[in-house]
């Protein structure tokens, strides 16, 4: 940068040659303000999606950045909530991006004290054996010599934040390993 | 000395430089700019969801502002600062909407025995919530969402000593983080108490009026999520002709209590870019009754310093002359 | 009554403003912002008798003052002492001491013209030292440089000290060291020149913001400063110089007290209620303890002026005065600052009396014109 | 509303700025009640006595629309003279068994007519059903199962045709009965239970009638305010009660919305994850023996209506699980269905957990540490597991609570001896995965992948998947009989690589939306559920979704933008049944199908092209005429009329009078709570009396006495459970999160200024709320929002609690569900958290041991043992 430049971009200068010679707006205009873009302009896609939080329904569009969402907004084009987002709903960036999200799988052993880490393929693999072993001792043929082909061993809570696809297959599964304990927020 | 009606305003016609109704963008050298842009909040519809809050620091990323319970009604946000740029107020009061029932009564309370200065009553003084002394059967909850209004003359932006603080082309006042030092002077200079310093950060921050977005022709954030559009953002000029018939058509209503507030250019910020439909007076939600931007007497400042200046001037010869004798 | 109207209009479903589905799609459509609560319904006809009973509202004790739960209108300075006040303080001595100084270079008095321009300069220097040290981000401060701002007495103020502080210096270097003695008097020329601004621009800094016992005050501050900045150099005199040479720095304290006891007695009249936050607490001990040191700091130094103590202890109790002065502004500028009782009454009052603040006069044409209102509301 | 649906409020605005009337009532002033124009506070626990008194003004005064209650509900049908309303029995209908704690529905049924079944208990008659073989299952144990949820989708089995008096003349006609049943609910008697003032009621009663009729509709709209109470089914009837009669159902401006807390708990009912429904509202079967798939349908499906082809729906469900396995010879694998033997419900799940008996938890985007009623036994009952996978985005209390849980702090569980073990998943958010929400109004929208999880996050369709994946492999080869539905389940999906994970592949969303859709014989995509069949030529996994990948094409991914569309906005998503924004809305026409008045019309019947037309898609048979009246042996939708509006009731019309179907009576009725500080001043019967109790004795689940007994004044302070606008139900989406936690950061309590009085609470402070099941301590709010109530001569005060929060996240406090006990709605299962009796301290509850002695310092002043408020 020149001595010229350097100059021409001192906003006294700029006060003393342009039009703002208070120095109160375009004269000291800074360099950040002169290159700024919003990251709503700026993403790589946007994204339509739904709100997480309750059963109105809001469109949001997420806006994607080098494969990270830096921003989700209201969908104005949506029917139910005209683009606009409750408390909850924009805090939806925060939710999903937030310093709150667990990425690791986390493992208490029993009477354990701490959480251990766990590889998530071991974890699952785990678990599967977990749900074998207890269906098969809760199984029962029989109730009261009605025929129910069930097991009582074990049970699951939760839907309600869930899509209905995945609800779809964890009822599926549930109902072939014979669990009927199946519930969700529905009831609550 | 230089007092501000020195000649250095040559090309711009530098009347209604520090109060008055001018056009805050033309007056700082931008020519050809866009329309005057602002917010007209309209706190009849507001319903206090705090929305605009949350929209703000999402866009903004702005910091938390403090885990605090504060027994203000369900204000626990408390006022704006540097980490808040959007601020909900709760008022209980002892108050009819209109002819709204509200179905409570409080027969029995003495409002001024739990708050003795009403409203005015910080809450650790305060038995309950302070009100307003009234009707025991009367009660309405008035929210209101605060913001950075965006003078037309804005102290801030004239005492800032860097030109951090400047007027976009939308005749918005914002600061310029890579030029603020944080000197701290905009802070007191401001009439409303909106802008602040962020302590770990050293600089001063408030409300840019989402200068970026606006940049593309997007909307602010909260204006944006606002549920009830209660936050109405655009052209001031048309804001201020919305609000006019929003005002007539409440008092047609019967909500005789309903006021604009920085409406009028004429006022003692030359009008705000940020300005409200109100249902009580200013103070009542924490804004000042009548603000006068700081800067417009300066000139009179100035010319009382220059006054003491040349007393000074005028004691030391004088000590001089009578210093041989005493 | 408009309650029953409203009920009724709505009742027949005419005359009110609606939208209606019909074959062709939806008429009227009104959007949710020009809802309206409460026009509706009317409280139950018949009466609420028990819940109605006229004549009982209290009233809020000082009916002039509501506040959002007594949280502050405006933002608290964000200034610390003893920075701040030390900015000012020192502004102040720097200022009178040029002046001091000057004056001593011409009437001959050494040791006197020596420890003023030392003083100065190195007042003028601390003094930047607290406003720097002050900022969130010191290192930028070069910035303050980047624009010159008329409207900003911060800004002006940084102009001046920058171009101060070097020509004191040089006062003070040739001074000291006796070299350079033409471009020496030039210096102390030009120190003097600005002398005065830099006593008395902090003025207009503090009295340009929205705190109420700081904005209010402008018409006096300039003059509070000036003589409490003359106070200190005159206590720098005294204590510094020898007696023979003490003359002029008692007589600029003498005048400086006089004039900011004045000044500052018609200030806290005038503010009536603000005023009342440089009487008490924390802002008020500051005042007292500074009005109490330079009136004892005077009177002493004229009765014991032959004595060099006396003069000295004096002249160090000047000095404490005016710190003290500054001090007690700005902790009474805060006080004011965190009640909203000192920003909303006075703005009330203004309000009740058909007075608001205005810039309606600004249909005059030339700029010289728009500080009418200051002018109008100063008579 | 503004509450906790703020952005939904909007419409409410817009309807005020039209002209509405917004009456709020609510125990509470809320930021609802600000905007409200009427705010009406009525003691928690009272809905029925209140509404029930609209209905009577109605009545009484003949503000019913006659036209349309003629036409098209129940209230000319003439009711057996077996049927013995509360007015007879004080208080309760014929047919109740004080031993078994149920109903004996058969004397509320239709005169001349067969033992009918209702859709909300179906199997309830299982047993008297002709055809069905006889088993010896308990009939109370299927009554106890409940099925509230199948209201969802409507539906009713008459056998016959039942007599009608079309001038509402005859004694015994639903609307005479109706009449006689409600005539009580005086203004005066409304006053004394509800304490609403008697102008303020008329007031309402005006507003709300004056609104309704030919040219104006009125609508109401609840929330879990309604649900969550002991007779919270009937909460919800007594509206629909009102509503029929004001002609207010199935037209634009009408209704009653439902609105619901979670982004897809409408789908989570659709598409169940629920113990007693497979997807659509088909009832899980009970455990008969010798059941099989006809003798199901047969019991369970009515011969009318929609619901008459239950077997195609549940034939073409078996079908999209079981596959080619699924066939005519096997009964389509209906065996492969677990059985039922009474309540499933995740109370008696925790029961099960303590019994030791269920030993493995998932835990999935749900915090029952916190947000279940009387959390304190869901964590004991977490105590008792052997294992628990808990999937969410942050470590919320329910997977923490073996080591910071309060019981910890008590020191009734030591961490050391916990032997849970515990899996915690991180969870992919909405923005990282495909897949459609239900929302409340029933309508699909997609969400769209917009980033892959990172680190170990999963969707939860990929954890199902892979889960199911890795069971199946464990057991691919066994032999053993119990294997075979897990072996023969169809579990193909087509998947794509997660780009972030090598290795790891992600199942499509969209193919499992296929699947839900349903597929005809040659694989190809249905359009509707009428295209379903029962002979296994069609696979369907939820029928009431089918539709939803008509053409092969994503329809709930559809966003015409509403600027471009009409009004109705049928373009936006798509909603069940068949893309129909308002249900029933044949009913928006006049039985000649015209609307019915020129401002309120929505479909109506065009003569000239002989079909259905208007903005909304019909609710009916696009070509069924007005004038169309069944043959006599007509059955299914052939069998309703043109007149016969409620097309999935098995006789067409809405039931202001319910013979079958619900557990707790064919007419709401007023009962207090199970925790009351009052008598019923009504009937001598206090309580609903099969609410279900029974099951849960528990000693962590003392109740408490009410109304006059001993020890009733203990507990003097009503209390209500709720949520704000600053956090999402149990918190783990939103105290975890700055942002949100910073506007509401710690646990409080809304209390009047005379209660704060009474008891020393100080503004701002700390108070102990007390009930025999836990003690908690809040931070005080004092608000004259909070407003005491004069009940029967008596002053009350309520006490107001958000149970937001727990001992995890940034914002936190004790969770206000710790206090609630496990008196259950019958039909739903749902816990009574919306009115309880508390009492209230000042000061911070006692820490360690000293908390627990404290609930039972109080059980012991107020006499409670395992008997106290369990009569019946």
């Amino acid at each position: 940068m020149g001595v010229k430049t350097w100059i021409e971009e001192w906003p006294v200068y700029r006060q003393l040659t342009g039009n703002d010679p208070l120095g109160r707006a375009a004269a000291v205009k800074s360099r950040r303000s002169a290159t700024l873009a919003p990251r709503s302009a700026t993403a790589d896609k946007v994204v339509k999606s739904i709100c997480p939080f309750c059963a109105v329904g809001c469109g949001q569009n997420v806006f994607v950045k080098d494969e990270k969402v830096v921003q989700v907004e209201g969908d104005p084009d949506s029917p139910v909530s005209r683009g606009r987002l409750c408390p909850r709903g924009s805090s939806t960036l925060q939710l999903v991006t937030g310093s709150a999200r667990e990425y690791k799988v986390r493992y208490r052993r029993p009477h354990g004290t701490e959480w251990e880490e766990l590889d998530l393929d071991t974890a699952m693999d785990m678990i599967a054996d977990r749900v074998v072993a207890t269906r098969r001792e809760g199984w029962q043929w029989k109730s009261d010599d009605a025929r129910v082909r069930r097991t009582m061993g074990l049970a699951s809570l939760g839907g309600a934040t869930l899509d209905n696809e995945e609800n779809y297959l964890l009822k599926k599964l549930f109902t072939a390993l014979g669990a009927i304990q199946i519930e969700n927020q529905a009831r609550i | 000395m230089a007092p501000v009606d020195v000649t250095i305003g040559r090309r711009p016609d530098l009347t209604g430089a520090l109060l008055g109704d001018t056009d805050p963008a033309a007056q700082g050298g931008w020519t050809d700019h866009p329309p005057r842009m602002g917010f007209f909040t309209d706190t009849s519809v507001c319903i206090g969801c705090k929305a605009c809050e949350v929209a703000c620091k999402e866009w903004n990323a702005i910091p938390e502002d403090g885990l605090v319970f504060t027994g203000m009604s369900m204000d626990n946000t408390q006022g704006l600062g540097a980490d808040t740029w959007r601020h909900v107020a709760f008022v209980e009061q002892r108050k009819p909407l209109a002819v709204q029932d509200p179905g409570v009564l409080h027969e029995g309370v003495d409002v001024l025995a739990l708050a003795p200065q009403g409203s005015g009553t910080s809450p650790d003084e305060a038995g309950t919530t302070p009100t307003t002394p009234g009707d025991p059967g009367d009660l309405r909850w008035l929210m209101a969402s605060d913001v950075c209004k965006h003078c037309t003359h804005a102290a801030c932006l004239d005492v800032c000593p860097t030109g951090s603080l400047f007027r976009t082309e939308f005749g918005t006042v914002v600061v310029q983080e890579d030029i603020c030092n944080g000197c701290g002077y905009c802070i007191p200079a401001c009439p409303y108490g909106v802008i602040d310093q962020r302590k770990d950060d050293g600089r001063a921050w408030k409300c840019t009026l989402c200068y970026d977005r606006l940049t593309v022709g997007q909307e602010p954030a909260c204006a944006k999520n606002c549920p009830t559009d209660s936050i109405q953002f655009g052209p001031l000029d048309e804001l201020r002709e919305r609000a006019g018939a929003r005002l007539a058509s409440l008092h047609d209503g019967g909500v005789t209590d309903a006021r604009l507030y920085g409406r009028d250019p004429h006022d003692g910020v030359g009008g705000d870019g940020a300005f409200f439909l109100l249902l009580d007076e200013p103070e009542v939600y924490g804004l000042p009754p009548d603000p006068v931007v700081t800067t417009r007497d300066l000139p009179a400042m100035w010319r009382r310093v220059g006054a003491a200046a040349a007393t000074l001037v005028g004691a030391a010869v004088a000590a001089f002359v009578a210093g041989r004798r005493i | 009554m408009p309650t029953d109207d409203a009920v009724e209009r709505e009742r027949q479903g005419a005359g009110t403003p609606g939208t209606d589905v019909t074959k062709d799609g939806l008429r009227g459509v009104r959007p949710d912002r020009e809802a309206v609560t409460g026009v509706t319904t009317g409280r139950p006809r018949g009466g609420r008798g028990r819940r109605r009973r006229g004549g009982e509202t209290p009233q809020v004790p000082d009916a002039t003052f509501t506040s959002y739960y007594a949280e502050p209108v405006i933002n608290k300075p964000v200034w610390e002492a003893p920075d701040i006040p030390g900015y000012l303080f020192l502004g102040g001595l720097a200022g009178a001491a040029s002046l001091l100084g000057a004056g001593a270079q011409r009437t001959g008095r050494r040791r006197l013209e020596r420890s003023s321009k030392v003083g100065a300069v190195a007042a003028g220097f601390l003094s930047l030292v607290g406003l720097v040290h002050d900022l969130g981000r010191p290192q930028r401060f070069l910035n303050m440089l980047r624009v010159f701002k008329v409207t900003s007495p911060m800004s002006v103020g940084s102009w001046l000290l920058a171009g101060y502080i070097p020509v004191a210096g040089a006062a003070a270097a040739s001074a000291v060291t006796g070299r350079a003695p033409r471009a020496g008097a030039a210096a102390t020329v030009a120190a003097a020149t600005l002398g005065p601004a830099v006593a008395s621009y902090t003025a207009a800094l503090i009295s340009d913001t929205a705190v109420p016992a700081w904005h209010d005050g402008y018409r006096e501050m300039p003059f509070v400063f000036v003589g409490s900045g003359a106070t200190a150099a005159g206590g720098l005199g005294l204590l510094t110089a020898p007696v023979a040479e003490t003359g002029p720095a008692r007589a600029l304290a003498l005048a400086g007290t006089a004039l900011e006891l004045a000044t500052f007695e018609r200030m806290e009249r005038r503010l009536g209620m603000v005023g009342e936050v440089y009487s008490q607490g924390r802002g008020g001990a500051y005042v007292r303890a500074g009005t109490l040191l330079s009136v004892a700091g005077v009177v002493g130094a004229v009765l014991g002026r032959r004595s060099r103590v006396a003069s000295a202890v004096c002249g160090a109790a000047m000095l404490a005065a005016s710190a003290a002065t500054r001090w007690g502004v700005f902790h009474a500028g805060m006080q004011s600052a965190d009640d909203p009782k000192y920003t909303v009454v006075p703005q009330r009052q203004r309000l009740e009396q058909g007075e608001p603040a205005t810039g309606t006069s600004t249909t005059t044409r030339t700029p010289a014109a728009t500080t009418a209102p200051s002018e109008a509301a100063e008579a | 509303m503004a509450e906790c649906h703020p952005v939904g409020f909007q419409w409410v605005m817009e309807a005020k700025a039209r002209g509405a009337t917004v009456i709020h009532v609510d125990p509470r002033f809320t930021r609802t009640s600000a905007l409200a124009d009427l705010h009406v506070p009525l003691r928690a626990g009272t809905d029925i006595a209140f509404l029930g008194g609209i209905i009577n003004y109605v009545l009484a005064n003949e503000k019913d629309f006659r036209e349309y209650i003629v036409a098209y509900t129940n209230a000319g049908t003439i009711l057996t003279d077996e049927y013995r309303d509360t007015e007879d029995l004080d208080g309760v209908f014929s047919g109740l068994d004080t031993e078994e704690r149920t109903y004996d529905f058969h004397t509320w049924q239709y005169e001349g007519m067969e033992v009918q079944a209702a859709s909300g208990q179906r199997d309830q008659e299982y047993e008297d059903h002709p055809g069905t073989k006889k088993g010896r299952a308990s009939s109370k144990s299927v009554r106890q199962s409940g099925r509230g949820e199948a209201h969802g989708s409507g539906g009713a089995a008459i056998a016959g045709e039942p007599e009608v008096d079309p001038t509402l003349q005859h004694p015994r006609c639903v609307y005479q009965v109706l009449k006689r049943h409600y005539a009580r609910y005086t203004p005066e008697m409304v006053e004394q239970i509800c304490g609403v003032p008697q102008d303020t009621f008329r007031q309402v009663c005006e507003l709300l009638t004056d609104n309704s009729g030919r040219d104006r509709t009125s609508a109401f709209v609840y929330s879990v305010g309604w649900t969550q109470h002991t007779v919270g089914v009937q909460y919800i009837r007594t509206a629909a009660v009102l509503q029929q009669l004001l002609g207010n159902i199935g037209r634009p401006g009408g209704g009653i919305m439902a609105l619901r807390g979670h982004a897809s708990i409408q789908g989570s009912t659709d598409i169940p994850t629920l113990f007693n429904l497979l997807p659509g509202y088909i009832p899980m079967p009970h455990a008969h023996a010798h059941m099989d798939l006809d003798s199901f349908i047969e019991g369970e499906s009515p011969r009318k209506g929609y619901w008459a082809e239950m077997r195609a729906y549940t034939v073409s469900l078996l079908k999209a699980w079981w596959g080619p396995a699924a066939t005519p010879e096997n009964d389509f694998c209906f065996d492969y269905l677990p059985r039922l033997t009474g309540s499933h419900s995740t109370y008696e799940t925790v029961m099960a957990q303590l019994a030791g008996n269920c030993k493995g938890y998932f835990v999935l985007g749900e915090n029952p540490a916190v947000g279940s009623a009387n959390a304190k036994m869901q964590r004991m009952g977490m105590a008792n597991l052997e294992w628990l996978v808990v999937r969410d985005f942050s470590l919320i209390e329910s997977a923490t609570w073996w080591k910071d849980g309060p019981e910890i702090e008590t020191g009734e569980l030591r961490t050391e001896d916990i032997g849970t073990e515990v899996f915690f998943l991180p969870a992919a958010a909405h923005t990282e995965k495909d897949g459609s929400f239900t929302n409340t109004q029933r309508m699909l929208q997609w969400h769209h992948q917009a980033v892959e999880p990172a680190g170990d996050a999963r969707s939860d369709l990929w954890f199902a998947f892979h889960l199911g994946r890795r069971i199946r492999e464990k057991l691919a080869g066994s032999t053993d009989e119990m294997d075979r539905p897990l072996l023969d389940l169809t579990w193909d999906y087509p998947t794509t690589p997660l780009q972030s994970h090598p290795g790891d592949v992600e199942p499509e969303a969209e193919a499992v939306l296929a699947e839900i859709n349903g597929w005809d014989a040659e694989g190809g995509p249905l359009s509707s559920y009428e295209q379903l069949n029962d002979d296994g030529s069609t696979a369907c996994g939820c029928w009431i979704y089918c539709g939803v990948y008509s053409d092969g094409v994503n329809q709930a991914s559809r966003r015409t933008p509403a600027t471009e569309q009409n009004w109705v906005a049928n373009q936006w998503g798509w909603a069940w049944p068949a893309n129909r924004r308002v249900l029933y809305n044949r009913a928006s026409a006049d039985p000649d199908g015209k609307p019915w008045s020129a401002r309120k019309a929505l479909v109506w019947w065009d003569e000239e092209k002989a079909l259905w037309q208007g903005h909304d898609i019909p609710d009916f048979t696009a070509s069924k005429s007005p004038h169309y009246r069944p043959p006599t042996d007509a059955s299914g939708a052939e069998a309703l009329a043109g007149v016969d509006p409620f097309v999935m009731q098995a006789d067409g019309k809405s039931w202001l009078f319910v013979p079958a179907g619900l557990t707790d009576g064919p007419l709401p009725t007023h009962y207090e709570p199970q925790e009351s500080p009052v008598p019923n001043l009504l009937y001598s019967q206090q309580r609903n009396p099969v609410r279900q109790i029974l099951s849960m004795v528990h000693p962590d689940d003392r109740f408490q006495p009410s109304g006059s007994e001993p020890g009733a004044e203990v507990f003097p302070y009503m209390m209500s459970t709720y949520r704000i606008a600053e956090h999402h139900t149990a918190g783990g989406m939103s105290r975890y999160q700055p942002y949100l936690a910073e506007l509401a950061p710690e646990m409080f309590c809304e209390v009047s200024p005379e209660l704060a009085r009474e008891r020393g609470l100080e503004h701002a402070g700390w108070a102990t709320i007390v009930t025999a099941r836990n003690c908690i301590e809040a931070r005080v709010l004092v608000t004259e929002r909070m407003t005491p109530m004069t009940i029967n001569g008596r002053v009350l005060h309520h006490v107001g609690l958000p149970y937001h929060w727990g001992q995890g996240g940034l914002a936190r406090g004790d969770s206000a569900n710790d206090l609630a006990h496990l008196s259950l709605d019958p039909n739903s299962h749902i816990q009574e958290v919306k009115v309880g009796q508390c009492d209230i301290r000042p000061g911070r509850r006692p820490r360690g041991p000293a908390r627990v002695e404290l609930v039972k310092e109080y059980q012991r002043r107020a006499g409670i043992t395992e008997h106290t408020g369990t009569e019946i």
